[in-house]
């Protein structure tokens, strides 16, 4: 194996992961994110995108926008282990904000080489992104685009673009007459349009966008090449996100049923109980060993990368699901209403499980590399 | 199933074809507002109303409460509610509003409370006029009823209560409750009593009724707190002490194991009511995209609907089977498994429409693009009421474990 | 609904499985069963064919092997529901012989009309029988086989018949000049070698047969569709075999549970073991149902016949595995040993989980039925 | 993990360039026998004798024992048996056949007999002259070790020793076995006292040692009975009554928690060897027919096999990172789940591969046309000793449940 045993995590990603701990622990407890983004429990609301922005602006000046972005960049050039570890403790705080989508742009401006580095040098100066790359139909591959360009002008939609209101660019791929190409945008550009999509998961903020004769920066013509060059890294952050939020889920459910007395013991005395959540312990260590796994390959065994990081979204999709759903069953009564902060997570853990790709999606690329296609 | 293969009694026969006849020519036109999913989601006053119409036509016509003696309401007949029901199913009608009422307080009323109480309550109790709801839980004692602390002290020949009741469906609607609460503190089932107390009519004379939200985001359950109510002790079901007796008729109704039949109607919809079920499902399959075809194209997805198809079957099949008794082993082995089969199968088909409906499966009722209207995913979230509520699926497993396969007791 | 609401489960049927349940339990406890089959533990043993031939004498004798027999055949004519209750009993009792076998044959025969009265009339006379349609792929399509037939001869080879050397009488699928005919063969015909195979259920006899220029009657020219009228009534007899042979694994391990303690209760006591055992009944329930169902739909709904058949085996094959690891699990270490009887038991429920098509084997025509077949 | 990141001592470097050297120079050619999965299925003496050479010539050369004491017949070094293990499993060597001596009887013997005891025992339980094996399960002491029945009465400087062991083995090549028993009845863990005791010497004089026959058909394990065993009472470890004590030492490095590295090596494999993991897998899935294509066409059986890569992946980067102190939330958090995950993995890779085998997956080891020669269902039934033995995963999950996450005891 050409990855180091440590994965890479050596004492700087320590220290991030620990400082963003704590910076989330300080400044961000659950119930400021509830009182933020669970005013309105009406079920037919339109989306809200409340968020701290003065929060953000001290993680954007703590730099950690522009961990991800190459030093040619005049980024830190972080490992994706070290930015893991940060991610993991932003899903652990499920704190609302678009440092994944800057991520996930980030990645694949630096899979432009050195056609990206305009853009990337605006990420390094604090300004936040988000991928305009999934069509009407949800689709996750790389190639499928409901945008086109012509004459430097973009027209169609894209959706299920995340933090769409959060952020300052948008990194679109468009068709055009040579193939497919990635373009760099502002959000407030003249013909954009975002509507905002209502969506289940509170701490997030989801749209599509309408594109009427936008110019646009072309970045690189190579789209589709640079696209699957990054998505490895972007499964993986989120996979970090969904581990950070189930740990969350799982400690604040095992403090629920060692207080929480039924039938003269407390819940977690019991089986029924105590053995599913050793069974979400088991899914969360999985999860997280592979994650680290996928960014070590990521940053040191690239040609395993892809495969590696299928194995991390599609266990981090299971630990989701499953996490998810026996946080709200052992709160009870309690974890059925809207004032338990545990619905938080429950929703922010559907909307990861299934972005970037279901648990059954990576399984059958996964299956394309161990066992080869099928014709 | 409507049709019953049994031998009938010559009364059987004669009121099904009374009631085909009645509803043949008055079953109500399509109602004029949504219908809500079930009696617990109903949340406006017009939908009341309608409802509460039908029930009552449903039991002037003597299709309610039909084998209940003629003293407290009833038809007096002999084991015809279950012709009326198939009746009324068949006939698609609406379902009937006071569904805690019939299915759980009027036959612990009848067993249980004195005859004046009866003839007071039971009539506007089947005719639908009084909505009943259920004063059970708390918020320390969930799947453990036994722990209640809702006190009653005895003043004179009336009682006092404080507590506090949650997960109270239909409360904001009721007239009445049933109520198990505690005189007694130093015996825990023993110390247990069970009354039914107005709601409705003491509204600020010591009863307040809050909503609770769901995770939803949706009302519908109620927290009900009492603040020194006054009731008669002529409202106190069988003797002091027996509360948790009390409450295991009614308990024993809502299980279908009671042997009252419980006055059933339903199998009219309105446009947008949307069930949590594999026909819809497959239908969401169909009309989503995965991987450049149709979902329902992919043999993982059909693979996972179709271990739901024989799992809803297989439940349809247990309520088939759980009537002949050649192929029974244990007489309350199926009907004990309902539960915890319903809740979970909904539970499963909910979460695997989410993931059908892929990146669309986050979007919900307020987005024009959700798939069934963003449905699904509030589908989904209601599940976890039914694995929760009315004894969590932990404990249905205990219960089926002690009592069908007799295993030691857990607790 | 055309079904009647007791699956035509009426007296005679109920008279049947009472008096079937009765037989076993006075003449074949588990002990004598353990002690027919299981003489031998060599792992590298070849498969040696016990079996009680003077019980077996009894139950031809009692008209068992004649029930599905239509009565213009002068069989018993009795419906399926009846003669799952029956195949129930065995099941739960375990018992080797060759009444699935036979009953396989018969409904395969008396899906082919008139043509099939001889052979039939010869099972009404107490000859056994058995299919031989099976290819070496083990594939369980009807429509294929490895045997030819050319001039009335038989060559080629049959995979995976049951009880091979139980039986007079081999019901053949082969390919000729036509299509795909049934053929009629008697098991010590010249030319015809058994060869069996050394397989993992001590309950059951399996072989493959060759075929050396066999003579054989021609009964079907319309085999593809004789086998296709008739397998789910294949599918739901074996359905039935697991539910019996699942409630004596439940109902064994259940009263294991009962008595033996560990850490000061009795082990049901444990949660952990209580609710996987009510999963076992669970599933075994929803299984006999859908049985019921099944059966009732060939007597009384033939076109729903098919679907309901493979909701009873697809569930059949679940309920087998869940079952008997569980059984086998909660023995504990002397489940783990030759001497207890729950190994005969997992063993032969491992055969019927993928005989006649697994769970997603099922499922995937079942798909094709409710959902339409994919281009 | 062959190449470490982690900075490693003079000492260690040197003596890894040593092992490496040595192990070129030595490392045993093809073996003369079918080698068995794991030692505890040794079968023949043909077997045994060629691995029992294997591992005394790694003893001799200084690669087993290396952190233990020289007085004791140990290496003397300092944290270099992790090195010593790196570089046999590089090499691909044979295992080691005294895997219950080394791995649990020699950190106990280590930590708590007495001097001479050790010096006695721990050279020829290095070198694999003496084969030891575990006295702890018994008939009615399963999971629940503290419940052990064996008795050893005192009579002067002797115990006199009468009981029943079960799933011992390697028992029937054994000449020691470590042994929890009981010397006093009234405490339920107080009365546990831990002894080592001579097998093969006794056999016939107070030992007999019976074989068990495994569901698979198998032998390997046995049965330990004593009659009136006559041992020294040097051959007590420990304190009397401190015998739970002492069993912790053992498995606490039975789990590979314990502080001494357990020697290991490994990676030889002869032809017939047959592992159950995806690899063989996904063999199988590619020579099995389905439906008319390799069943690794089949997308629901790909799906399935990759449901089982991504879990044994899993299971080896928790071993990887465990060692990170980095990226750990407790300390025996992974370490704790090895033994759960190995065994259920291996149960589900094994039931899969029945499966994937379908028709053929009951063709068993006589028969010339089973897939893999048989091994597959062999393994997925040999995978129940798995998650049976050595605590079984229902101990496991509390165990994990209580240590790890602190929740209530269960017991």
């Amino acid at each position: 194996m050409a990855q180091p045993d440590n994965f890479g995590f050596g004492e700087e990603a320590t220290l991030l992961k620990e400082s963003a701990r704590k910076f989330f622990a300080d400044n961000f407890a659950t119930d400021k994110l509830h009182g933020m983004v669970a005013s309105d429990p009406n079920p037919e609301r339109m989306s809200e995108c409340a968020w701290d922005r003065d929060l953000w602006q001290q993680m954007v000046d703590l730099g950690w926008t522009a961990l991800a972005v190459p030093e040619v960049a005049d980024g830190l050039g972080m490992p994706v282990a070290a930015v893991a570890g940060l991610v993991e403790e932003l899903g652990r705080a499920a704190f609302p904000c678009p440092l994944l989508s800057t991520l996930n742009a980030t990645y694949v401006l630096a899979a432009c080489g050195s056609a990206g580095e305009t853009a990337l040098g605006e990420i390094t100066q604090g300004r936040t992104a988000s991928l305009a790359i999934t069509n009407k139909q949800g689709s996750w591959e790389a190639a499928d685009t409901d945008v086109t360009c012509e004459q430097g002008k973009l027209n169609g939609s894209a959706c299920f673009v995340q933090e769409a209101r959060k952020v300052d660019r948008l990194l679109v791929s468009a068709r055009n007459a040579a193939g497919l190409s990635l373009y760099w945008v502002a959000t407030d550009a003249p013909g954009l349009t975002i509507h905002p999509d209502a969506i289940v998961d509170l701490t997030r903020d989801q749209a599509h966008i309408q594109f009427d004769s936008v110019e646009a920066l072309e970045v690189s013509t190579e789209g589709v090449a640079a696209l699957e060059q990054a998505m490895p890294a972007i499964w993986t952050i989120l996979a970090a996100d969904i581990v950070g939020a189930a740990e969350w889920q799982l400690q604040t459910t095992v403090e629920y049923a060692n207080t929480r007395q039924q039938f003269e013991h407390p819940l977690g005395f019991f089986q029924a109980v105590k053995h599913p959540l050793v069974d979400v312990m088991v899914l969360i260590d999985q999860c997280k060993s592979l994650v680290y796994n996928a960014a070590c390959a990521i940053d040191t065994e690239p040609e395993r990368a892809a495969e590696y990081a299928h194995m991390a979204k599609a266990s981090a999709s299971e630990t989701a699901a499953f996490a998810s759903g026996r946080s709200v069953q052992y709160h009870g009564g309690i974890g059925f209403t809207w004032e338990c902060f545990v619905h938080l997570y429950f929703k922010r853990q559907k909307h990861s499980q299934m972005l970037w790709g279901d648990a059954v999606w990576h399984r059958a690329r996964l299956a394309d590399i161990l066992m080869g296609a099928v014709a | 199933m409507p049709e019953s293969a049994r031998e009938e009694t010559a009364e059987q026969v004669e009121f099904r074809a009374y009631c085909r006849q009645w509803l043949k020519d008055n079953r109500p036109g399509d109602p004029p507002v949504r219908l809500p999913l079930s009696p617990l989601e109903i949340m406006t006053e017009a939908q009341l109303t309608y409802l509460q119409q039908w029930q009552k036509s449903a039991y002037d016509a003597g299709l309610i409460g039909c084998d209940y003696p003629k003293a407290v309401g009833g038809g007096g007949r002999n084991d015809c509610q279950r012709v009326a029901n198939e009746e009324m199913i068949r006939a698609k009608t609406p379902f009937m509003p006071n569904v805690i009422g019939l299915g759980m307080a009027a036959p612990t009323v009848l067993h249980h409370a004195q005859e004046k109480v009866k003839e007071q309550l039971l009539p506007r109790l089947f005719s639908g006029e009084d909505i009943w709801c259920q004063g059970f839980s708390e918020p320390g004692a969930g799947s453990d009823l036994a722990s209640v602390q809702t006190f009653a002290e005895r003043k004179g020949d009336k009682w006092i209560i404080n507590g506090h009741k949650v997960w109270t469906s239909l409360a904001h609607f009721a007239e009445w409750m049933i109520l198990l609460l505690r005189t007694d503190r130093s015996h825990k089932y023993d110390g247990l009593s069970y009354f039914v107390v107005p709601i409705r009519s003491a509204l600020g004379k010591g009863v307040t009724v809050r909503p609770l939200i769901k995770i939803t985001g949706e009302t519908g359950f109620n927290e009900v707190i009492f603040e020194d109510l006054e009731v008669d002790d002529i409202y106190r079901l069988d003797e002091l002490g027996k509360g948790w007796q009390v409450a295991m008729t009614t308990l024993l109704h809502e299980r279908g194991a009671g042997e009252l039949q419980t006055p059933r109607s339903g199998g009219m919809k309105s446009k947008s009511t949307h069930a949590t079920n594999t026909t819809n499902l497959i239908e969401l399959a169909r009309n989503t995209g995965r991987n450049g075809k149709p979902a329902a194209d992919d043999p993982l997805i059909r693979d996972r609907i179709m271990e739901l198809v024989v799992r809803e079957m297989g439940l349809g099949q247990n309520q088939r089977r759980s009537r002949v008794s050649a192929l029974l082993d244990h007489p309350a082995r199926l009907l004990l498994q309902n539960k915890l089969l319903a809740s979970e199968i909904a539970q499963d088909t909910g979460a695997l429409a989410v993931e059908v409906a892929g990146a669309s499966g986050s979007l919900y009722l307020g987005d024009d693009n959700a798939p069934a209207g963003g449905q699904w995913p509030m589908a989904y979230m209601n599940s976890y009421g039914m694995t929760i509520a009315a004894g969590t699926s932990e404990v249905q497993r205990n219960i089926l474990g002690e009592r069908v396969l007799g295993l030691a007791k857990s607790k």
